[in-house]
């Protein structure tokens, strides 16, 4: 029972970071089709800005989440302007390409500008863990959750209960007819790419005290970020975060309870087991197929 | 195709402009300045041009300077073998070759046809480098046949552990530390208590280590990169793991140090081939490569830099010719150097030394000098 | 009448919705039968359950006295059902050519290998093939795009194409599925002649189109559907003059008398 | 209010509609009538700025529509109720209208929540599926729902597309009289694009009849309701 | 006619470049680097048949290229085979495992076809890995000799050279004459209409167990040279990112033509040499090359090429049909 509490916790803080991927890749997905490949670059990116402000620079560490966001929501602009803009309603293979390769020089770049060495980012409570009951708790995984919670949970309400998230959402689900309704579709798809952008700076800074800062670090979270998000459908925000905590919690329990060795074999057989149960994900999506 | 003929022209004007610096030696190099490898390998760049400096300080070799050429592998296997075939056609005298073992193992083909002098910080038991090895690769390190066995030995008699658990990375690197350690314990007529490996790329370790807890085990040692060692020691500390740890060398790197929190790694043990407090020439040597990069150094750098010390010895007696300097090196024993003593007498396994330090404050001190 | 197809009580709902419900109807061997309705009256869904796209929640499709029901699309193609799509289904990455022969393809036997190495009369067939397709495009007048990419055709030559395209199969059904969508009247003129000369050589036709005229003026019987029902059958001077069927386009009459 | 000259639209390499000329004034229902594929909703479509016109001049409300932003010509009093309603599938009813609130509908005495009201008090049924997703109503449901999207923008003029399009007779004989509701109370003009020419002969005041995208007869809705060439339009002789 | 006579100039103007290149090629790194070329060009023209002419987007592909190094090279090395019987069983075993990865494709689309085939790369991978016995595990598996076929050793670059050149064109022919078969025609009818190539009378899932199987075998036999030109292999190669670069290669040189898999992988293996004028940027001019090609030309550099030809053309053949 302890291990399983212990592991339970551990695999949702993975299942957290997972969901928040996921949910960033899913919503460039949602408001144009587009998908991101260079989305664990701006992850990285997120991470590498904390290091800069907090450690670096010294800022307070709340200060330079702020600007590891901002930074990162600067470059969801970048790519609204070079990437994205003119991959719309291109083949989604087109999309994969285009990414790649901005992804490529991204994740050169990372080392031009800061050195080859790992770095690591303090996190807001310290690194020692607090006991509660018989299980041993880590502060910040503890926020990692209560952030997702609290993001997710945000996001979720201000998607369906503010007039500029119900925009949001109606541009996702028909473009035309947003249009029509007049929202200004333009402005909607930037700002989709924009929250991605602030996901993967959050993201970025929360995972840089438990993943150490590396150039290669956003290429795994993203491979798990990309599974969750079909896993949980293709498109589908709520999909995305069911879908990370899944992958999450199955290669969590998968080494706790089978094996450590076969954790990776697990967690894709489990994948494997859940597309062919449900072709279309967790949460497919909704729209006819017309003829 | 015919992309091809004109790639290979521009490969061939690439070729020739290297050719004018005539005068000069070229002393070839291929690491990783970019991709996953590049943290881990910048260390030996600096230590390969600090003693690239010494040497043309002095004059150079024979009268002549050595120039370094250093070729990027991408940290990818076939950009390893490219990059080692760039160096050749570039007529190096030698090549310092990269420490990652399986890109080793692919260039071996045009290591052992070319015949030009190469140094590698490979560790791997792998590249077979005892009494049939391949004559012109020489390793700068102390091999993983060695490594592992002696923090295993150090386990079991220094810190009397009865129970010795492994915790390694599931791949080359970390299935040799597995092996060398099984044996090493056989000899002693034990068993690992458990063994639990992970990814390279995962960072929870929960799962695992919980098992090892309830494994009961005295003593873990740990395999694996620099970030695995620092989310190993962060979790082992947040689950009150109570086992002593020797960590494999990338754990106790200076580069890796920096990044335990608030003395989370304190305590903890860690395998290098040599400590610069446990030698004065190593430590004043350290001392000039931290005042020239503004970094501490690791005995890998040191290591590389013997290499290049060697290889210039070498040449000033035998001269350029490969085979020659093959001989050259091969003839060396129990030469002391600032990272490591070497002896190629009869193997291409030179290194030989090896140390347990232990973290104390952040910073490693020797905890036994093993040989 | 010896019937060639008999469709018998066929039904489909989606979520729901009647798109089907219980429709009847015979067809002669070449004969040319209209299928009309209001738009979403079920014209588009029946051509789906003859073709096997759909599976019919109940009734039966007989081709020469065998059951389609359940059958694969490819299978009722090879059984000799071909058809065209109201939204053209054209391969634009193959040429005007290669897109007759993939119609054909149910009728070829020759193996991935056989092909590749050219064994066991594969490239007699090919060539025979070749021939066919040619001979079918010459009918429909493409002949002169044989080797051009279906882009170079007009939104009327694609029908056309696709007509050719179902022809390869030597279907004893032909389903066209609006092919005057798109054409100007002189290509839907040439088009009835076609298809007039196609029922002589006792190929059956189904044909749904919204030009009433094209309609009226081409088949021998129509079949109209509203809701998916049928509504009524008969020649298409009993059908112009059917009460429910002018309701079904135009509303009733009364009520625009009315004002 | 919308004046249409000579508007030529067109697909790629096909030109869909040649030179169309049409009025509407304020408060007047006109329809368009035609078979499949005339070419009527190219012409709403193009009016409401979904795709550009190559010739010709539309002014709406002494702005020029040719050239204008989709999500501009709204603001300017122009709603377009599209072919299929598209409803947003995974909005709820209440939401469908949030989202469809512009600048007019706050300048409007009592704001939003007076032009839900009086859109609820025209569709009763609406009010009633409140909270159920847009995918989930019935075609009838979703045809409400679109009009009163529309109506909450608070429009000087609607475009309708085909609004009996795969509705029961009787839905569609109650849709059409709450578009007579809708004139009398909001004094909105409109412009009926219909297949069914016999509810859009009831309820227009003056009719177009389109054939192979150009418009081949007009006038007033009794009139043409008698004219016999409505019937070869559609039926052929 | 004219455009299939120019197309025979092309490919013989090709070939004889490829023929005549080791002239150019003067040194072992240039003829690693062809050397790689060629057998990412073998690999891609596999991926293609699925990727390109099917359809079917795969992300596991690169198992398959894992199953024909690892087969060939356990059957030399641990059983003394010839080189000849570890190709033809790399390409065997690989082409039924594709097979195999074909059925549960069969019922899943698009993107979930995508994730589908990515998890059992993955675990055809990690299952190589954990052969340890067989395959070393993550050890590797080194000691892998160059070819050698009846006594005629392949170890020189430049013969070596040769024998990759021969199994391109070989597979290269293949697919050019598949292309002018009914089996060429369906797998782009498939593509192309999934629903209109099945009511034409293709049946779709015959053909796509066949486009699986025959670029598994493709894939099979650029593994199994693999494995002997590079004389190791280990399962860290056979990664996710190779699968992307290889997919990159054909989108690059323009998915369904024969020429633009080969065009892709000769610039993605050969673009990053070219850079290293550059020194510490050549990745990142590298990674925005890739990106200026997919934003600029959709249907990569081939299809860029057969649109430009295909305008000229037809401002010809338009000029001439009004006559």
């Amino acid at each position: 029972m302890e291990t399983f509490l212990q592991v339970l916790l551990s695999g949702a803080t993975m299942g957290c970071i997972y969901a928040f991927v996921a949910l960033g890749f899913t919503l460039t997905i949602a408001a144009a089709g587009v998908v991101n490949f260079a989305y664990s670059e701006w992850v990285t990116f997120g991470s590498y800005f904390g290091v800069t402000f907090a450690v670096i620079l010294g800022w307070p560490l709340w200060l330079a989440l702020g600007a590891s966001i901002a930074g990162c929501i600067a470059i969801g602009w970048l790519f609204q302007l070079f990437v994205f803009t003119p991959l719309e309603g291109r083949h989604f293979l087109t999309s994969v390409s285009a990414t790649i390769g901005i992804a490529l020089a991204m994740q050169a770049l990372v080392t031009l500008l800061w050195g080859p060495y790992p770095l690591t980012l303090p996190t807001f409570f310290g690194s020692s863990a607090v006991q509660i009951g018989t299980i041993s708790v880590f502060p910040h995984n503890l926020l990692i959750i209560a952030l997702a919670v609290l993001i997710i949970g945000g996001l979720q309400l201000a998607l369906t209960r503010t007039s500029i998230g119900l925009r949001l959402q109606a541009t996702a689900q028909d473009p035309m007819a947003a249009r029509l309704m007049g929202i200004p579709v333009r402005r909607m798809r930037t700002l989709a790419y924009c929250l991605s952008a602030g996901i993967a700076g959050l993201s970025g800074f929360l995972v840089a005290p438990l993943f150490v800062v590396t150039n290669t670090m956003g290429f795994g979270l993203m491979l798990k970020g990309f599974a969750a998000t079909i896993v949980g459908g293709w498109g589908s925000l709520k999909g995305a975060v069911y879908g990370g905590l899944l992958v999450g919690l199955i290669e969590a329990l998968g080494a706790a309870y089978i094996s450590s060795e076969y954790k990776e074999l697990i967690a894709f057989a489990m994948i494997i087991v859940v597309l062919l149960v449900r072709p279309r994900g967790l949460f497919p999506e909704r729209i006819a197929e017309k003829l | 195709m015919k992309l091809l003929t004109v790639l290979s022209a521009a490969a061939l004007a690439l070729g020739a402009v290297s050719a004018q610096a005539q005068s000069d030696i070229t002393l070839g190099m291929v690491v990783g300045t970019t991709g996953a490898f590049a943290g881990g390998e910048a260390p030996l760049v600096n230590g390969v041009k600090l003693a690239v400096e010494d040497v043309n300080a002095k004059g150079g070799v024979g009268g002549r300077k050595l120039k370094l050429v250093i070729e990027d592998t991408g940290s990818e296997q076939t950009g390893a073998v490219n990059a080692y075939n760039r160096i050749l056609a570039q007529k190096p005298v030698a090549i310092m070759d990269t420490t990652v073992s399986g890109f080793v193992l692919s260039q071996l083909g045009a290591i052992e046809d070319e015949g030009v002098p190469t140094f590698t910080g490979a560790a791997t038991a792998q590249i077979a480098l005892d009494k049939k090895g391949v004559a012109n690769l020489f390793r700068v390190r102390t091999s993983d046949s060695l490594v592992p066995g002696a923090a295993t030995r150090f386990a079991a008699r220094n810190l009397q552990a009865k129970r010795i658990g492994v915790l390694r990375v599931n791949n080359e690197y970390g299935a040799g530390w597995r092996s060398a350690i099984e044996g090493a314990l056989a000899e002693m007529g034990m068993k690992p208590a458990i063994v639990e490996s992970y990814e390279g790329a995962d960072r929870d370790l929960t799962p695992q280590l919980l098992r090892i807890k309830e494994a009961n085990v005295d003593a873990l040692i740990v395999a694996g990169d620099p970030p695995n060692h620092v989310v190993a020691v962060q979790q082992i500390r947040q689950l009150g793991l109570n086992a002593k740890v020797i960590m494999s060398n990338s754990g106790v790197l200076p580069t890796t140090l920096r990044l335990y929190q608030g003395g989370a790694a304190d305590g903890f043990y860690g395998t290098v081939d040599s400590l610069p407090a446990a030698n004065p020439a190593h430590k004043a040597w350290a001392d000039r490569y931290k005042a020239a990069f503004n970094v501490d150094a690791d005995y890998s750098a040191a290591e590389y830099y013997d290499g290049v010390m060697m290889l210039a010895d070498a040449i000033a007696k035998a001269g350029e010719k490969p085979a020659d300097i093959v001989k050259a090196l091969r003839a060396l024993k129990d030469r002391a150097g600032v990272g490591n003593t070497y002896t190629y007498a009869d193997k291409g396994d030179g290194g030989q030394t090896v140390a347990i330090g232990e973290i104390k404050g952040g910073r490693l001190e020797l905890a036994a000098q093993v040989k | 009448m010896v019937e060639l197809l008999s469709v018998r009580d066929v039904g489909k709902t989606f979520g729901g919705l009647k798109a089907l419900d219980g429709v009847s109807f015979g067809l002669a061997k070449g004969e040319v039968l209209g299928l009309v309705g209001p738009n979403g009256s079920g014209k588009s869904t029946m051509i789906n359950v003859l073709s096997g796209v759909y599976r019919p929640d109940g009734g039966d499709v007989r081709l020469d006295g065998r059951s389609l029901v359940g059958a694969k699309p490819s299978a009722i193609a090879a059984a000799g059902l071909s058809r065209t799509f109201q939204n053209l289904q054209i391969f634009g990455g193959l040429s005007v050519r290669e897109n007759v022969l993939v119609g054909r393809d149910c009728r070829l036997r020759s193996g991935m290998l056989g092909g590749v190495f050219g064994l066991g009369g594969s490239l007699r067939e090919e060539r025979e093939a070749k021939s066919l397709a040619a001979d079918l495009l010459e009918k429909v007048g493409l002949a002169r795009f044989v080797d051009a990419p279906p882009s170079m055709l007009s939104y009327g030559q694609r029908r056309l194409l696709e007509v050719a395209r179902a022809l390869a199969a030597d279907p004893k059904v032909l389903m066209l599925d609006e092919p005057c969508a798109g054409q100007s009247q002189a290509e839907a003129d040439a088009l009835a002649v076609l298809i007039r000369a196609l029922a002589k050589t006792g190929i059956a036709v189904i044909v749904i189109e919204h030009n009433m005229r094209f309609v009226m003026n081409l088949v021998d019987r129509i079949v109209a559907l509203n809701f998916g029902r049928k509504i009524a059958e008969g020649t298409p001077e009993a059908i112009r003059g059917d009460e429910a069927v002018i309701e079904a386009y135009l509303g009733r009459r009364g009520h625009a008398e009315r004002r | 209010m919308l004046s249409v000259d000579k508007l030529c639209v067109g697909y790629g390499e096909a030109d869909v509609l040649h030179d169309v000329t049409l009025r509407v004034g304020e408060g007047e229902i006109v329809a368009v009538l035609g078979a499949n594929g005339a070419g009527k909703t190219t012409l709403l479509a193009a009016l409401s700025g979904l795709i550009p016109a190559r010739a010709g001049e539309a002014m709406f409300d002494g702005r020029s529509l040719v050239g204008a932003a989709a999500e501009r010509i709204v603001g300017w009093g122009l709603s377009h109720v599209p072919q299929g309603r598209r409803i947003f599938p995974g909005l709820s009813v209440m939401e469908n209208l949030v989202v469809a609130r512009t600048a007019a509908t706050d300048r409007a005495e009592g704001g939003f929540a007076a032009a839900v009201a009086e859109a609820e008090e025209l569709f009763p049924r609406l009010n009633e599926r409140r909270d159920q997703l847009g995918w989930s109503l019935s075609g009838g449901e979703q045809q409400m729902l679109a009009v009163a999207r529309a109506l909450v923008a608070r429009p000087k003029m609607i475009l309708l597309d085909e609004p009996s399009l795969g509705l029961a007779p009787m839905i569609v004989e109650t849709m059409f009289s709450t578009i007579l509701e809708i004139r009398r109370r909001e004094k909105v003009g409109m412009l009926v694009v219909e297949q069914n020419a016999e509810q859009a002969l009831r309820v227009a005041d003056r009719v177009y009849v389109m054939e192979l995208g150009r418009i081949v007869l007009e006038g007033p809705a009794d009139e043409v309701a008698r004219d016999p060439a409505i019937e070869r339009a559609y039926l052929g002789a | 006619m004219r455009g299939a006579g120019n197309r025979y100039v092309f490919w013989a103007v090709a070939l004889a470049a490829a023929l005549a290149a080791p002239l150019a090629l003067t040194n072992n790194y240039q003829l690693g680097v062809a050397h790689q070329a060629l057998i990412f060009a073998l690999l891609a023209t596999g991926y293609n048949l699925l990727l390109g002419f099917t359809g079917l987007v795969s992300f596991g592909h690169i198992a398959l290229f894992a199953i024909g190094a690892y087969a060939s090279a356990i059957l030399v090395v641990t059983f003394g085979a010839p080189f000849l019987v570890g190709v033809g069983a790399a390409a065997i075993i690989a082409g039924l495992v594709g097979v195999v990865i074909a059925m549960p494709a069969l019922r899943i689309k698009g993107h979930y076809l995508t994730l589908l085939t990515l998890a059992l790369g993955e675990v055809i991978r990690l299952l190589i890995r954990s052969m340890e016995s067989l395959t070393h595990g993550s050890q590797g598996f080194s000691g892998i000799p160059r070819p050698e076929i009846f006594g005629m050793s392949f170890r020189a670059g430049v013969p070596l050279y040769y024998l990759l050149l021969f199994a391109l064109v070989l597979g290269v022919a293949f697919v050019w004459r598949i292309e002018a078969t009914r089996y060429g025609r369906a797998f782009k009818a498939v593509r192309d209409s999934e629903i209109g190539a099945e009511v034409c009378g293709v049946r779709t899932d015959h053909v796509k167990v066949l486009a699986f199987g025959v670029s598994a075998v493709f894939a099979g036999v650029a593994g199994s040279l693999y494995a002997h030109t590079m004389r190791f292999i280990s399962p860290e190669f056979f990664s996710l990112g190779l699968t992307i670069t290889l997919l990159a290669m054909v989108l690059i040189g323009g998915r369904g033509t024969v020429i633009g898999p080969i065009v892709g992988a000769i610039l993605l293996i050969s673009l990053p040499e070219w850079l290293r004028f550059v020194k510490d940027y050549y990745l990142i001019l590298f990674g925005l090359a890739i990106w200026l090609c997919a934003i600029a030309l959709p249907d990569g550099l081939a299809g860029a090429a057969a649109r430009l030809l295909q305008a000229r053309n037809s401002v010809r053949g338009r000029a001439s049909l009004r006559t």
